[in-house]
């Protein structure tokens, strides 16, 4: 559970844009919520039907209207609902982060992850470390 | 002004929703959202009443695009959909905002945030709703014939009912011969008739059905295509058979856990497991005269979390079958809890009491212990309900163990594309709406595979199963979503990068008028935008899920 | 018909585009007649009072070439945009922000630490920096101000056409003079290039988009035939707009991309990022072939960015 | 109708067999007592082991029933006989008389608002109150309210016709009369489901002397947000809202002096009832006395687990002797002894819940004597060979699915209504 007294002293609400998979971390987010697992209120899911349809353009695009961090949750690799889509999008964040790097966008900003339909206490342990890493971080400054 | 006409129905779902996010303010905020004409609050959208409201409000207020604010769309987009769908609107010009399971339920103690979140998340759901496009379903037709993987009691069972409905079944086993566990067991609890009197039956019939195309020490080698078209790939000892299907439904069962390690077995020679007791019982016991069995060994333990559901009776039938065979014979069972749920095993428990087999309950942290080196004398426990400790005389040791999902059930769910629990058994779809189903059209699952059950509940699944597969090979088509891509030959340069990222091969080159174009099979298509997201030229579009609709959810997000 | 006025300028860039504009060879002598020069520094001698004394919208069309990168820049695009009726954003500086763009990696302190501190032939033992307006014994002298991130043309001000490329190949400067001529222009915002990608062109043979690895230019010999890219060769091709007749390609190097994205593509280096990750065919649980992957892409933003950094979605590194 | 199949039973098991028989393109006519589907799970706030809420997994299937082509819904009903043998079976249904034309009333709600007489909500197991003309619960299907002509003045008395009066639709019909309807079928499926066991003759418990011992489904009532008390977890003698409860399992099960068997199902409902007060209330205190355990379902083990690791939820092995009442402040206090420790204790609770038997329906000699099936002893359906049939019952032609077979989970009544279905299947493509 996060403490209070972080959010209280900084004052910033990280705003984090997270994508998640129709088929396990969108299923995962559901099962935390089944299961009343209570995380940080800072994240909008995007429902897409595999991670590996988000397209960098659109994270770049996120930073650019002022997104703090994005989040990309796929399945992990061999539950791919589409057998290898979670591969390409390892590849393709991968490759974004090093880039984003050269664009003095900080490396903890964007993060993949993989989350499978049975893991909602694990989906929210991410939400919450991606909150508090971000709040540390500050807001996303263009 | 746009013709877009946007309909927000948000939901309190009781007080799910309603308990913490402030339903009544974030139906107001959704009346200020660009091209929302309409926006209503109800206490069930789900149910009749709301969903006649939604049908009610589209052609009142003419809306085109609708809005529902509540639950999951993993349980709920269908219904909605159909509602809209109902109204004569396109099933597809609908957005679902999750702000049940994914908001209200999980920040239960920060209302104003949960609401805060609400607003945002249904200002993106609106900002993609403005720009969708009404979409058309593909009728793919079903070939009238299934596929069933493991040819053990739910297998069989499956079979036969799909083949008495006139469908074609390919009945593949892995090993030699029929049966799968009953095979190796003695007696089956409750009526304690002999496991051949069930089993051999089912496989005469089985074999007898001219329906039925049995390919025994046969395995799957690979399985592509989708619901209603399945190429299957099948090795037998060596030979590759292709075969083609419309559904498929997976009865691979499980194995008895070998407690290695645990109270001595592996190096005590009187020690045997549930399973090896079925072979002695088989052939005739020795002269045993004091028999202790432990249930709960491997299961119900941090390694193991679940319970076998079914040792618990396997123990006692085994017992019962001892006492009957020699009244004199001493039995204990040792357990944590005795799982015999039901009329009929609440009923067999009671007759195993009243044959005198005596009942001890000990607890995790004091385990039985075992006395003697490379032979069992004694077994000391602690008696829970006796408050004392006990040192129960032993010439046979019994260890009840769970079944297990077996090792290759990682292969299996590769190859089909179907996930598993986190125990390594198949995940069903839904736990109570679809619970022989798996999340891919088309494949389905039944008996100790989805999870250790006995003969009847195997072979109720397996029928279940079976009614499952024959809706869509009775209706001869489906018509899968029709969230699926498409290229724009006005964009496309023909450059290749899309053709070997789809993993069901539905997209080649096809020459047009002398220059090379990407041409993706509508049918084969199931939607997962690798390709879109991957193609240089933007001109690949994912149908529902367009660049343009999740680039304004994006930039709705910060207002 | 009365003879149009034409005006050019050559903002932050290299040059090439007004040398480019000369490799119309004895075509200059049909813009010769077709047009009146009204301004171009580098090739008569008009000055910036003159243009400012003309009324609005006298000129019929200006050639502006080079990014926006400091105040005197911008100052004299906002006066060709009042003065002309067509202002053309002509090579990828000014179309995308071109070569000069990177330096948006930069800022200016970095920029003047490295240029006139830094630098190992500098003889500054005072530090002194551009200022600017500096007083001298003679009175006041000014300077532009030096901004921190250069701008693309219609980052600053309205244009009407783009004339992508560095520099714009001689096919389609005429294509712009023969429209300009004809009157017969493209809809407001067009490019002067194909709306397909340079593949649609491109000469060689096209096999599997799979990579193993990717080698630098020099490191092998490619096969004169085959798409560079399947052999391992950073080929900008698929992401990057046609039109230019695959010059590069001819002369057997890759394209970098300087005709820009394709019409329905926000971020091209997004695009070339995604696609090229796509088609590496490594296995993502391998650590060390995954950094190997990222290493062998040299400078990727350099790279993916060379010709549009400043119209890009991020378009400047954060300080 | 030739491709037919009778279901009897309109909860969940009976829905998702018509769901299933329908989709597979053939007839269904589904008859239900009561005056909509929904059945007993409609009654229950949550569902273990997932705690979604009952009504969202159940709304979706009763409205894909009610607007199915191949399902006709007959509510309000009951089957008075059935003749014929497998494949030719006819059967005689009486619809009672709504006082309502389906036709015209649009479920607007009025009559409803506006009926002064009220009775005790057989929905809200009787801890609240509906109107005499009324909808069992806001879910209903068909949303068509049903005038009680033991509680309706017009009917007592000859006065008030209040619904009459505000009825825009002027569906209010008091003139309508019962209905005899013929049904042919070639397979019936039974799905009448359970009652629950009335704990009173267990004078120990103090069931109906002590105000505050209720059993699990009065509980849910409470906790459910369509409930009388609109989710609050108010108890009966004075309001107050609970934060420390107790729980006591088999309560007329696994006992000679009422039912030897097992109902499976209460150890699930028991925990899942005490995570929904902590859920309702952070920090209520549940104590659960039980003899057995019984998780035996996908993730059930986990579930207990995390009742007690993160809902201050105590498990107690010992069933309580007796609950007596400290008159001062209205609570229930548990005598028991805990077994794993042999101690006797006492503990007084705000509230004491039992955790009731299920039994078979009340109805279930009437039902088996018209379809002439057997029973097993303890009134449930005799299935002749469980084994290889688990869903077949004496009678060729006749299925069984559901806690009337014998008392199982959602999950496994889900399951065993479409292996009805595909039963029923065979004998329609002419099997046996």
């Amino acid at each position: 559970m996060r403490n209070e007294t972080q959010v209280k002293k900084s004052g910033f609400e990280p705003k984090i844009l997270a994508f998640c998979c129709n088929w396990c971390s969108y299923a995962g987010a559901d099962l935390a919520g089944t299961s009343r697992i209570q995380y940080a209120p800072n994240v909008r899911v995007i429902r897409v039907m595999c991670s590996g349809r988000i397209d960098p353009t659109f994270i770049l695009r996120a930073f650019q209207v002022g997104v703090d961090g994005v989040l990309i949750l796929g399945c992990h690799p061999g539950d791919c609902h589409y057998i290898d889509g979670n591969y390409k999008t390892a590849r393709r964040i991968h490759m974004l982060k090093k880039m984003l790097s050269q664009l003095g966008i900080e490396d903890d900003r964007l993060r993949l992850d993989w989350v499978s339909a049975a893991e909602g206490k694990r989906f929210a342990s991410i939400i919450n470390d991606m909150t508090e890493r971000i709040r540390a971080l500050g807001p996303f400054v263009r | 002004m746009s013709d877009v006409r946007i309909g927000i129905f948000v939901c309190h779902c009781g007080k799910n929703i309603g308990g913490v996010i402030n339903v009544p303010e974030v139906t107001e905020y959704a009346k200020t959202l660009p091209d929302v004409v309409y926006a209503e609050h109800n206490l069930y959208t789900c149910s009749a009443e709301g969903i006649s409201s939604i049908r009610q409000k589209i052609s009142e207020h003419k809306l085109n695009r609708v809005v529902v604010a509540s639950c999951t769309p993993r349980t709920h987009e269908t219904l909605f959909r159909n509602a809209c769908e109902a109204a004569g609107l396109n099933k597809y010009l609908f957005e679902f905002v999750n702000i049940r399971d994914q908001c209200s339920w999980v920040h239960m103690q920060e209302p104003e945030k949960a609401t805060e979140k609400a607003r945002d998340l249904i200002r993106m759901g609106v900002a993609k709703a403005r720009l969708l496009e009404p979409l058309e379903e593909v009728e793919i037709r079903v070939t009238p014939s299934c596929l069933v993987i493991g040819g053990g009691v739910a297998g069989m069972s499956a079979a036969l009912n799909l083949a008495n409905q006139g469908f074609e079944v390919y009945l593949v086993e892995r090993d030699k011969e029929l049966g799968g566990l009953l095979l190796n067991l003695n007696r089956l609890f409750t009526i304690n008739g002999k496991a051949e009197e069930v089993i051999i039956p089912l496989i005469e019939r089985v074999k007898n059905h001219q329906k039925i195309k049995v390919h025994t020490s046969t395995e799957v080698k690979g399985v592509a295509g989708f619901i209603g078209n399945f190429d299957v790939t099948l090795d037998q000892k060596g030979e590759e058979r292709k075969i083609k299907v419309g559904t498929i439904i997976v009865a691979t069962g499980a194995e008895v856990l070998k407690p290695v390690g645990q109270y001595g077995y592996g190096d005590k020679s009187n020690i045997l497991t549930q399973l090896e007791l079925e072979e002695r019982l088989n052939k005739g016991m020795g002269d045993e005269q004091n028999i202790v069995m432990i249930n709960c060994v491997g299961a119900r333990i941090p390694e193991r979390p679940y319970c076998g559901r079914i040792c618990c009776m396997v123990a006692i039938k085994n017992a019962v079958l001892i006492k009957e065979n020699d009244p004199r014979a001493k039995v204990w069972v040792l357990h944590r809890d005795l799982m015999t749920y039901g009329t009929e095993f609440e009923k067999y428990y009671q007759k195993a009491m009243e044959k005198g087999i005596r009942f001890i309950r000990y607890s995790l942290d004091k385990p039985p212990e075992i006395v003697g080196n490379n032979k069992v004398k004694a077994v000391k426990v602690y008696h829970q309900l006796m408050g004392k400790e006990m040192v129960l005389p032993c010439d046979m040791l019994v260890l009840t163990t769970p079944l297990i999902p077996h090792e290759d059930n990682q292969d299996i769910s590769r190859m089909l594309r179907v996930s598993l629990s986190e125990h390594g058994f198949f995940l069903e779809a839904h736990l109570k709406l679809q619970p022989v189903e798996f999340a891919t059209d088309g494949i389905y699952i039944c008996g100790c595979a989805r999870w250790p059950t006995d003969v009847p509940e195997a072979i109720s699944q397996a029928c279940a199963a079976s009614a499952k597969a024959v809706i869509p090979m009775r209706r001869g088509y489906v018509r899968p979503e029709a969230i699926t891509a498409s290229v724009n030959e006005d964009k496309c340069s023909g450059c290749g990068t899309c053709v070997l990222l789809c993993p069901y091969n539905a997209i080649e080159l096809q020459s047009k008028d002398g220059k090379k174009l990407a041409h993706i099979t509508t049918a084969q298509c199931k939607g997962c935008g690798t390709c879109g997201a991957a193609c240089p030229s933007g001109a690949i579009s994912m149908n529902h899920f367009r660049d343009e609709e999740i680039l304004a959810q994006v930039e709705a997000l910060v207002i | 018909m009365a003879k149009l006025k034409l005006a050019c300028y050559w903002a932050a860039s290299c040059g090439g585009c007004d040398v480019a504009i000369l490799d119309l060879n004895e075509r200059i002598l049909q813009v010769a007649d077709l047009a009146d020069i009204v301004f171009w520094p580098i090739a008569v001698d008009f000055k910036h009072h003159d243009v400012e004394a003309m009324p609005d919208k006298s000129i019929d069309f200006c050639l502006f070439n080079g990014a926006v990168r400091n105040s005197e820049q911008e100052e004299i695009a906002r006066l060709l945009r009042d003065k002309s009726k067509i202002m053309v954003a002509f090579g990828s500086c000014a179309h995308l922000g071109g070569i000069p763009g990177l330096a948006n990696f930069n800022n200016r302190t970095q920029i003047f630490e490295r240029a006139y501190l830094e630098a190992q032939s500098n003889d500054n033992p005072d530090k002194t920096l551009p200022q600017t307006s500096s007083k001298v014994s003679e009175g006041e002298l000014e300077l532009p101000e030096f901004y921190d991130t250069v701008k693309a043309l219609n980052q600053v001000v309205g244009v009407d056409y783009y004339v992508p490329g560095c520099p714009p190949p001689v096919p389609i400067i005429s294509k712009v003079i023969d429209a300009i001529a004809s009157q017969k222009l493209p809809p407001k915002g067009s490019v002067f290039a194909s709306d397909k990608s340079l593949c649609d062109e491109c000469p060689r043979t096209k096999g599997e988009k799979k990579i193993k690895k990717l080698y630098r230019p020099h490191e092998i010999i490619p096969d004169p035939e085959q798409c560079l890219l399947e052999q391992g060769i950073l080929c900008m091709g698929p992401a990057t707009r046609g039109g230019c007749g695959a010059l590069c390609i001819k002369a057997n190097m890759p394209c970098r991309g300087c005709f820009g994205p394709l019409p329905s593509v926000s971020d091209q280096g997004a695009k070339m990022l995604s696609a090229l990750a796509s088609i590496y065919d490594i296995d993502i649980k391998d650590e060390v072939a995954m950094a190997q992957m990222v290493e062998e892409v040299v400078d990727i933003a350099g790279s993916f960015y060379r010709f549009c950094l400043p119209t890009a979605l991020i378009n400047r590194r954060r300080m | 109708m030739n491709n037919s199949v009778l279901i009897i039973g309109g909860g969940i098991a009976g829905i998702q067999a018509a769901i299933d028989s329908a989709n597979m393109g053939f007839q269904v006519c589904l008859v239900e007592k009561s005056p909509s589907i929904g059945g007993r799970m409609a009654q229950l706030d949550k569902t273990f082991p997932t705690n979604d809420c009952a009504m969202c997994i159940l709304a979706p299937k009763m409205i894909e029933a009610g607007q199915h082509a191949n399902i006709k819904l007959l509510t309000y009903s009951e089957v008075l006989s059935v003749e014929g043998e497998v494949g030719k079976f006819k059967a005689k249904i009486k619809k009672k008389a709504r006082s309502v034309d389906e036709e015209k009333c649009t479920g607007c709600g009025i009559c409803i608002e506006k009926c002064p007489w009220k009775a005790d909500s057989e929905f809200d197991a009787g801890m609240g109150k509906r109107k005499a003309i009324y909808v069992p619960f806001p879910q209903a299907i068909p949303n068509v309210p049903v005038i009680d002509r033991e509680h309706c003045a017009y009917f007592l008395k000859g006065k008030c016709r209040a619904c009459e009066r505000f009825c825009e639709a002027g569906a209010i019909n008091y003139d309508q009369e019962d209905e005899i309807i013929e049904v042919e079928a070639k397979a019936i499926i039974l799905a009448t489901g359970f009652d629950l066991y009335d704990p009173t003759p267990l004078r120990e418990y103090g069931y109906g002397r002590i105000q505050n011992v209720i059993t699990a489904m009065e509980y849910e009532r409470l906790s459910s947000a369509s409930g009388p008390t609109a989710g609050e977890l108010k108890r009966p003698s004075d309001g107050k809202i609970v934060s420390d409860i107790a729980f006591i399992q088999c309560v007329g099960s696994r006992d000679v002096r009422s039912n030897r068997y097992c109902s499976s199902v209460c150890c699930m409902y028991g925990t899942k009832e005490a995570i929904l007060a902590y859920e309702h209330r952070p920090g209520t205190k549940s104590t659960i006395f039980y003899i057995d355990l019984r998780a035996v379902g996908k993730r059930f083990q986990e579930y207990i687990q995390r009742a007690e690791d993160e809902y201050n939820i105590t498990y107690i092995r010992g069933r309580p002797g007796n609950i007596e009442l400290n008159r001062r402040n209205q609570n229930p206090t548990i005598w028991y002894e805990d077994t794993t420790t042999g101690e006797t204790k006492s503990l007084e609770v705000e509230l004491a819940i039992l955790c009731q038997a299920l039994i078979p329906p009340r109805d279930i000699q009437k039902t088996a004597s018209i379809l002439s099936i057997e029973l097993d002893e303890y009134g449930f359906v005799k299935t002749p060979d469980g084994l290889s049939h688990p869903v077949d019952t004496t009678r060729a032609g006749i299925l069984a699915c559901g806690c009337v077979h014998s008392p199982k989970d959602i999950p496994d009544s889900v399951v065993q209504a479409s292996a009805a279905a595909a039963r029923a299947a065979e004998i329609l493509s002419g099997g046996t």
